[in-house]
């Protein structure tokens, strides 16, 4: 009869263990949201100088005006940069706890940007912490920065409140242009396990907008395996993302007579066929098809009719073509398999891959290509024809 | 209360569902045809599941332990039937060391101590409850999941490259049987536990139903999970510590669906529940029977005891966590479900101790 | 750390004895003190630091070293 | 845990009663009435010595020959009407014209009865105890000088509440009566919806002192007799003094009294009632109570109301669904939300994360401390609102919440999503008013679960309760039926509701009788012909 009693008390007895135990509690008022990280190499030898964006979160009454506290790093009112270097960016992080008050918290990073001499000495070491932490996510973008990636951090931001978040939303918006790739921390893993396919990473740079700093995009970064080699203008990157079938929309100029028109791109569809030649090259066939619909025109001419349109679609698979042409050529001068041809040669012919994937640079670089452009027509939005009288 | 069929089948279920979940071995050994191997294995383990339904047969609702002294005799008997318990003790020690694992993975300052302790008392507290109610909630929990797992799926569509499974078959044959081997024995005949409900079942020799619908519901999940890991995981597939588990959280729909993978928490804590109170319930009848003693209530806290102090210091490093699963428990398990039934199965014909002359 | 064991495993024994004491089962008494002493020897050593033998690194190393039959990832 | 306190409580006194329970002492008091007259009166007299209300009226009966009689009866309780057209005028006038007819040898007791006496019921009765519980419960006691045997008369007629709107039960579509405090009322109105001679109505008393009556309701052929005779062995086994609402019997009667789910449900609609018991189910009408048992009671009950079946399946089933998600708001909204702002802030969108923290900045508790503060203020809110009259009521207790609320707010102790997260609780506590007690008390159990181990305590708490939930019996039936131990069939009616014409069969094992219907497939709109008999 007693044992009955002593059961309670063993449960009361497991609670309070665990009670005793709240050990990952941390309250919100005490971390630091790191909201962007800037790598850099460091001034001596295999040093690497972290910079991190964390949001100040100021309480609804306490909200200072104007430039924010000058703590150990600058930042705008909504924000603080803590800059520190050290050998590992985990030890880094701790040091940067010596002079900042919360605790670094990384989930809600949402930018990593590295600069072009870090990422042209290998970017596997500072993308390592980030692939490890349980907490980081995966689906965050990386970036090279021309120059260095901490300035990307200090650019002065007008819709959004940190530089991080605004330049995720750039990122974000690039589908609209297609012209620069929005490759995440999980697509870079898979491209560098992958061996033969080389990564592209945005490539931005800060420029001086009367006054005032903003963030450009200049078009991708190419990497070998982890090393960046080189990069590609906006063109150039289209043109590979082309083939990556990665294009959403966008718009190209076509040239008429005395008008312009601008070709919009609706939809696009591309497929590469690889196939083996004799020689033992190999020989590529990429198809694209994609809708083009008129954006806007200059000039008087009447575009939307029948013989005018084929016109413009055989400017626009022309303009599509040269941009695919520039990429292979950019990409086999840097002797760069952007394309992934490598992966999908070993996927249809695993064995052959097995030969030539000790020289495959050599085989990407004499590798032959066929480009097959197929645009179709699509509405020409609200009018019908230019804004001018019709011609008598 | 007896267990009908159907509630025993779904429980079985969630046996596969667990290891489905964390499934990480395969793909060591056959990239992207991890997949091959989990329908190979479907097959063999139609065949065991074939056997032990035949030895449910010859000895309609009498448990292992009583096979075992039926066919072997008092001494030998004995002596497999310990066997068996060792091996359902060591599951459960496995298998709580699994799920603290995960949880240490949520909670990285927490000790194993606490989580473990927690987790055990409340199977402990539903094992109390009786077989009955495990088997009630059992079907429940695991249609949740299905529902769960197949929304994540949907999540994923646009992530999803199919040529990623392409270079099919390239792999030495050694590497199929070996992952044949490895699902074989570790998620779908782990199901051979439920020889211990035989004597809980409505029809006495059910037990071929209920393997066999634990067996499709448990390989259904576990394929759709296997394929859905290679097709968005890619070559990443090898270097993920918990493959499922980033493939969830990857799931990014429009800045609204984002954070999911409390769903995937949930529904793996829930499913290793019923899986550690099954293996638990499973050991302690063993125990109770193998000793011949009646109510086995007594047996409950300090095998919850025991389980929590060989869980703290079965492996001392994740790696050799890894190493084990990948590569010694196939044949561990496969010695305890695999080699023993067909023995007995053996003996038995031999000893004519089938239906026949009954 | 270590203290705790004791009220734990002493609150335990309290749970299952007494039931067993009056209904006079010596059989499952005998055999639920063999157990009672062993997990509290494991406890103490454990909660000393000191290594216990885990069982599964002994089978591993059957396995994987004595009769090499583990397959090679 | 709590269960082995209570049974160690209730053993131990168990005990310590027995020791004690002989020195009870028996008053010795004649239990037949005698022949005479006044000897009855004094026994009577001296036993209910002191109360004015009893009345003892006697007159003189003019049959051949003068006979004194005497009426006892309760004043208040007795309809005076009846008393005196139905029995004293009989008895005073035309009691000698019956006589001559009759030839005069006949007994003067059934003469009475058989003839002269023109109300409903009369019951002789010889034992004091049954007269004495004849004109409590509002019967007329007639003695007549000579008999030993005494007539009682039925004649009850008190102030009875009108049959109005539930309070409790709001319904947006349906009847609108409800039970009322008269136990005759009850089976009345039960009645009056079940026209099925198979509906019985089984009585017995319950509570020494009180001696209230009881009443279990059920179909013979529909509810199970293993179902009805567990229900009267319960209730006879009560040996208690006083019953004064349906809820001691409740206590007394369920299956787990240690669990915080109650497993006998509760109703103050008939129509309500009337459907349970076609279901085979059974009532339990208790007199002086508006509220009616029903037994058995499975979970999901709770989430279903009476208008389910009146509404069209579509709105039903939403209203199920969002009675469903309340129910889950109102337990886990807080621990969820003191496990994701201390444990797994990477849970939380960024935008709304940074939102959160603004908020939170200067608030000195800790989220789980600060989350007692507001669930106890709205606890406190909400019972005040109960406490004081109708009106007033509801003004406080939302005046209150916004009050407090924004105070607490701008004076910077609670942040602003705690009170959105309380409120939202509390509210939702609303919609499923059964289970309120149970959500209240599993809400602050997952809540320290949550605050000790996050996500992790909370899967852990969900999971025991699913444990107790699933081992909890209601008269023999698993209380989680349709859904734990899952069956496809029955789960027509669990959370979701199939469409009328589909329900079939009544759940199984609840009653012998499965069918319900035949299917009767609504006409689909095709049915109607035009005059030269093509369909329109």
């Amino acid at each position: 009869m007693k044992h009955r009693i002593y059961r309670f008390l063993f449960a009361a007895l497991i609670l309070a263990l665990l009670l005793a135990g709240c050990y990952d509690r941390r309250e919100l008022n005490t971390l630091g949201f790191v909201m962007g990280v800037a790598i850099d190499k460091g001034e001596n030898k295999d040093e690497i100088e972290l910079s991190l964006q964390m949001a100040k979160v100021t309480g609804s009454d306490q909200s200072e005006p104007g430039s924010g506290s000058k703590e150990s790093g600058t930042g705008g009112d909504s924000y603080i940069n803590v800059s520190a270097s050290g050998e590992s960016i985990n030890q880094i992080v701790r040091d940067m706890e010596y002079k900042v008050s919360r605790r670094i918290y990384v989930p809600h990073n949402q930018v990593v940007v590295f600069g072009e001499d870090m990422a042209r000495q290998g970017i596997r070491d500072g993308m390592d912490f980030f692939a490890r932490a349980p907490e980081a996510r995966a689906t965050v973008y990386v970036l090279v920065a021309k120059g260095k990636a901490a300035d990307i951090l200090e650019a002065d931001t007008v819709f959004e409140k940190m530089p991080s978040s605004d330049l995720k939303k750039i990122i974000d918006e690039q589908d609209i242009t297609s012209t620069v790739p929005q490759t995440t921390l999980y697509d870079i893993m898979n491209d560098i396990l992958s061996r033969s396919k080389a990564p592209i990473l945005p490539y931005i740079e800060i420029i001086d907008d009367k006054g005032s700093k903003r963030i450009n995009c200049l078009g991708s970064a190419v990497f070998k395996n982890d090393k960046m080699i080189g990069h590609m203008d906006l063109q150039q990157t289209r043109g590979t993302l082309y083939v990556l079938d990665k294009v959403q929309t966008g718009t190209m100029t076509v040239k008429f007579k005395d008008a312009a028109a601008a070709a919009e791109i609706r939809q696009s569809k591309s497929k590469v066929k690889l196939s083996l030649k004799k020689d033992g090259g190999v020989k590529a066939e990429i198809q694209v098809r994609q809708t083009v619909g008129i954006g806007d025109q200059k000039g008087t001419l009447n575009i939307a009719n029948a013989e005018n349109i084929p016109v413009l679609l055989k400017e626009s698979e022309k303009t599509v073509k040269e941009e695919i042409m520039a990429a292979i050529d950019k990409a086999k001068e840097l002797g760069a398999d952007v394309f992934g041809f490598g992966k999908s040669i070993y996927r249809k012919y695993p064995r052959k891959w097995k030969e030539i994937e000790e020289n495959w640079e050599e085989v990407f670089r004499e590798m032959e290509t066929v480009v097959k452009v197929k645009s179709k027509a699509d509405g020409s939005g609200r009018i019908m024809r230019p804004i001018a009288p019709a011609v008598q | 209360m007896k267990i009908s069929v159907k509630q025993a089948g779904y429980t079985a279920a969630a046996f596969i569902f667990t290891s489905a979940l964390l499934t990480k071995g395969v793909y060591m050994y056959l990239r992207q045809d991890s997949w091959v191997a989990v329908i190979l294995s479907f097959l063999v383990s139609l065949i065991f599941v074939y056997i032990y339904a035949t030895l449910n047969k010859w000895f309609p609702s009498k448990s292992l332990i009583e096979i075992n002294e039926a066919v072997f005799g008092k001494i030998i008997g004995k002596i497999i039937s310990a066997g068996y318990l060792f091996y359902f003790f060591t599951l459960i020690i496995l298998n709580a060391r699994d799920i603290s694992g995960f949880v240490g993975y949520i909670l990285p300052t927490t000790p194993y101590v606490v989580i473990m302790v927690a987790f055990i008392y409340t199977c402990s507290w539903a094992v109390r409850k009786g077989a009955w109610n495990i088997a009630s909630y059992g079907p429940l929990i695991v249609f949740v999941s299905l529902f769960v797992i197949m929304l994540n799926g949907l999540f994923l569509i646009n992530d999803i490259e199919l040529n990623r499974l392409a270079p099919a078959f390239t792999f030495p044959p050694i590497k199929y049987i070996a992952g044949t081997h490895l699902l074989t024995a570790l998620p779908l005949c782990e199901i051979f536990v439920f020889f211990m409900f035989v004597p809980y079942l409505q029809k006495a020799d059910g037990l071929g139903k209920v393997l066999f619908r634990g067996l499709t519901v448990g390989a259904a999940a576990l394929l759709f999970i296997v394929i859905r890991d290679i097709v968005i995981l890619g070559d990443t597939l090898l270097i993920l510590s918990q493959p499922t588990y980033s493939v969830i959280r990857l799931i990014d729909v429009g800045d609204i669906l984002t954070r999911v993978e409390i769903l995937y928490a949930g529904i793996l804590i829930s499913l290793m529940f019923i899986k550690i109170s099954v293996l638990y319930y499973a050991t302690i009848t063993a125990a109770a029977r193998l000793v011949k003693t009646s109510s086995h209530d007594y047996l409950i806290r300090i095998t919850g005891a025991l389980a929590v102090i060989f869980g703290l210091s079965v492996f001392s490093a994740e790696y050799e966590h890894m190493d084990w699963t990948n590569r010694a428990a196939p044949i561990y398990s496969s010695f305890f479900i695999m080699l023993l039934p067909l023995l007995t199965l053996g003996t038995a014909a031999i000893r004519g101790l089938n239906r026949k002359n009954k | 750390m270590a203290f705790v064991i004791f009220p734990v495993f002493a609150l335990m024994a309290l749970f299952d004895f007494p039931k067993l004491i009056n209904d006079k089962r010596s059989r499952e008494i005998k055999l639920l003190s063999a157990l009672y002493i062993i997990a509290f020897a494991l406890a103490f050593m454990q909660a000393l630091g000191m290594e216990i033998p885990s069982l599964i690194k002994w089978i591993r190393d059957v396995i994987l070293d004595v009769l090499k039959i583990g397959y090679s990832l | 845990m709590f269960s082995f306190l209570m049974k160690k409580a209730g053993i131990f006194l168990a005990k310590k009663q027995g020791a004690e329970g002989s020195k009870e002492k028996k008053e010795d008091k004649p239990k037949r009435l005698s022949k005479k007259l006044p000897e009855n009166l004094s026994v009577i007299r001296e036993i209910m010595k002191g109360s004015s209300d009893i009345i003892i009226r006697e007159f003189y009966l003019n049959l051949d020959r003068i006979v004194e009689g005497a009426l006892i009866m309760v004043d208040g309780l007795t309809d005076d009407r009846i008393i005196n057209d139905n029995i004293i005028y009989p008895l005073m006038h035309d009691a000698r014209q019956h006589l001559k007819k009759t030839g005069g040898d006949m007994d003067i007791i059934s003469h009475i009865r058989n003839s002269l006496l023109s109300a409903s019921q009369v019951k002789e009765e010889t034992d004091i105890d049954e007269i004495l519980n004849g004109f409590l419960n509002g019967d007329v006691a007639l003695l007549v000088n000579g008999a030993a045997k005494a007539l009682i008369i039925s004649s009850k007629g008190w102030e009875k509440r009108a049959v109005n709107e539930p309070p409790s039960e709001a319904v947006v579509r349906g009847p609108r009566e409800c039970f009322i405090e008269n136990l005759r009322t009850n089976t009345a109105l039960i009645r009056r919806k079940i026209r099925n001679p198979g509906l019985t109505f089984e009585s017995l008393t319950v509570g020494k002192k009180t001696g209230t009556n009881v009443c279990i309701a059920y179909i013979k052929g529909v509810a199970r007799q293993e179902l009805i005779d567990t229900i009267k062995k319960r209730l006879t086994s009560i040996d208690t003094d006083a019953v004064l609402e349906s809820g001691y019997i409740e206590q007394y009667i369920e299956d787990f009294p240690e669990s915080i789910f109650a497993t006998v449900g509760f109703t103050e609609k008939p129509d309500v009632a009337a459907a349970k018991i076609l279901e085979g189910r059974a009532a339990i009408i208790v007199d002086g109570t508006p509220f009616v048992l029903t037994v058995p009671l499975l979970f999901v009950e709770s989430f279903q109301s009476a208008e389910d079946y009146y509404f069209r399946p579509y709105f039903a089933n939403m209203l199920r669904i969002t009675r469903v998600i309340s129910y889950a708001i109102t337990i886990l909204a807080p621990a969820l939300y003191v496990a994701i702002t201390t444990f797994h802030q990477e849970l939380l969108p960024t935008s709304l994360l940074l939102t959160t923290a603004s908020a939170r900045e200067g608030i000195p508790f800790p989220a789980f401390l600060e989350c007692l503060i507001m669930l106890m203020t709205f606890e406190i809110l909400r019972e005040a609102g109960v406490r004081l009259p109708r009106p007033v009521g509801q003004a406080l207790s939302i005046v209150g919440a916004l009050v407090v609320g924004e105070s607490a707010v701008s004076a910077g102790i609670i942040g602003a999503p705690m009170v959105i997260v309380v409120a939202i609780t509390a509210l939702s506590s609303f919609v499923t008013p059964n289970e309120a007690d149970s959500a209240a008390v599993l809400r602050l159990i997952l809540l320290i679960l949550g605050a000790v181990l996050g996500g992790f305590g909370i899967a852990i708490g969900l999971l025991g309760t699913l444990v107790h939930l699933s081992s909890l019996r209601s008269f023999g039936y698993p209380f989680l039926y349709p859904i734990a131990p899952f069956d496809v069939e029955d789960s027509k009616d669990a959370i979701l509701r199939a469409p009328l014409w589909l329900m079939i069969k009544r759940p199984k094992e609840m009653s012998t009788d499965i069918k319900r219907q035949t299917i009767n497939v609504p006409p689909t709109g095709k049915d109607i012909k035009d005059n030269k008999g093509e369909l329109i």
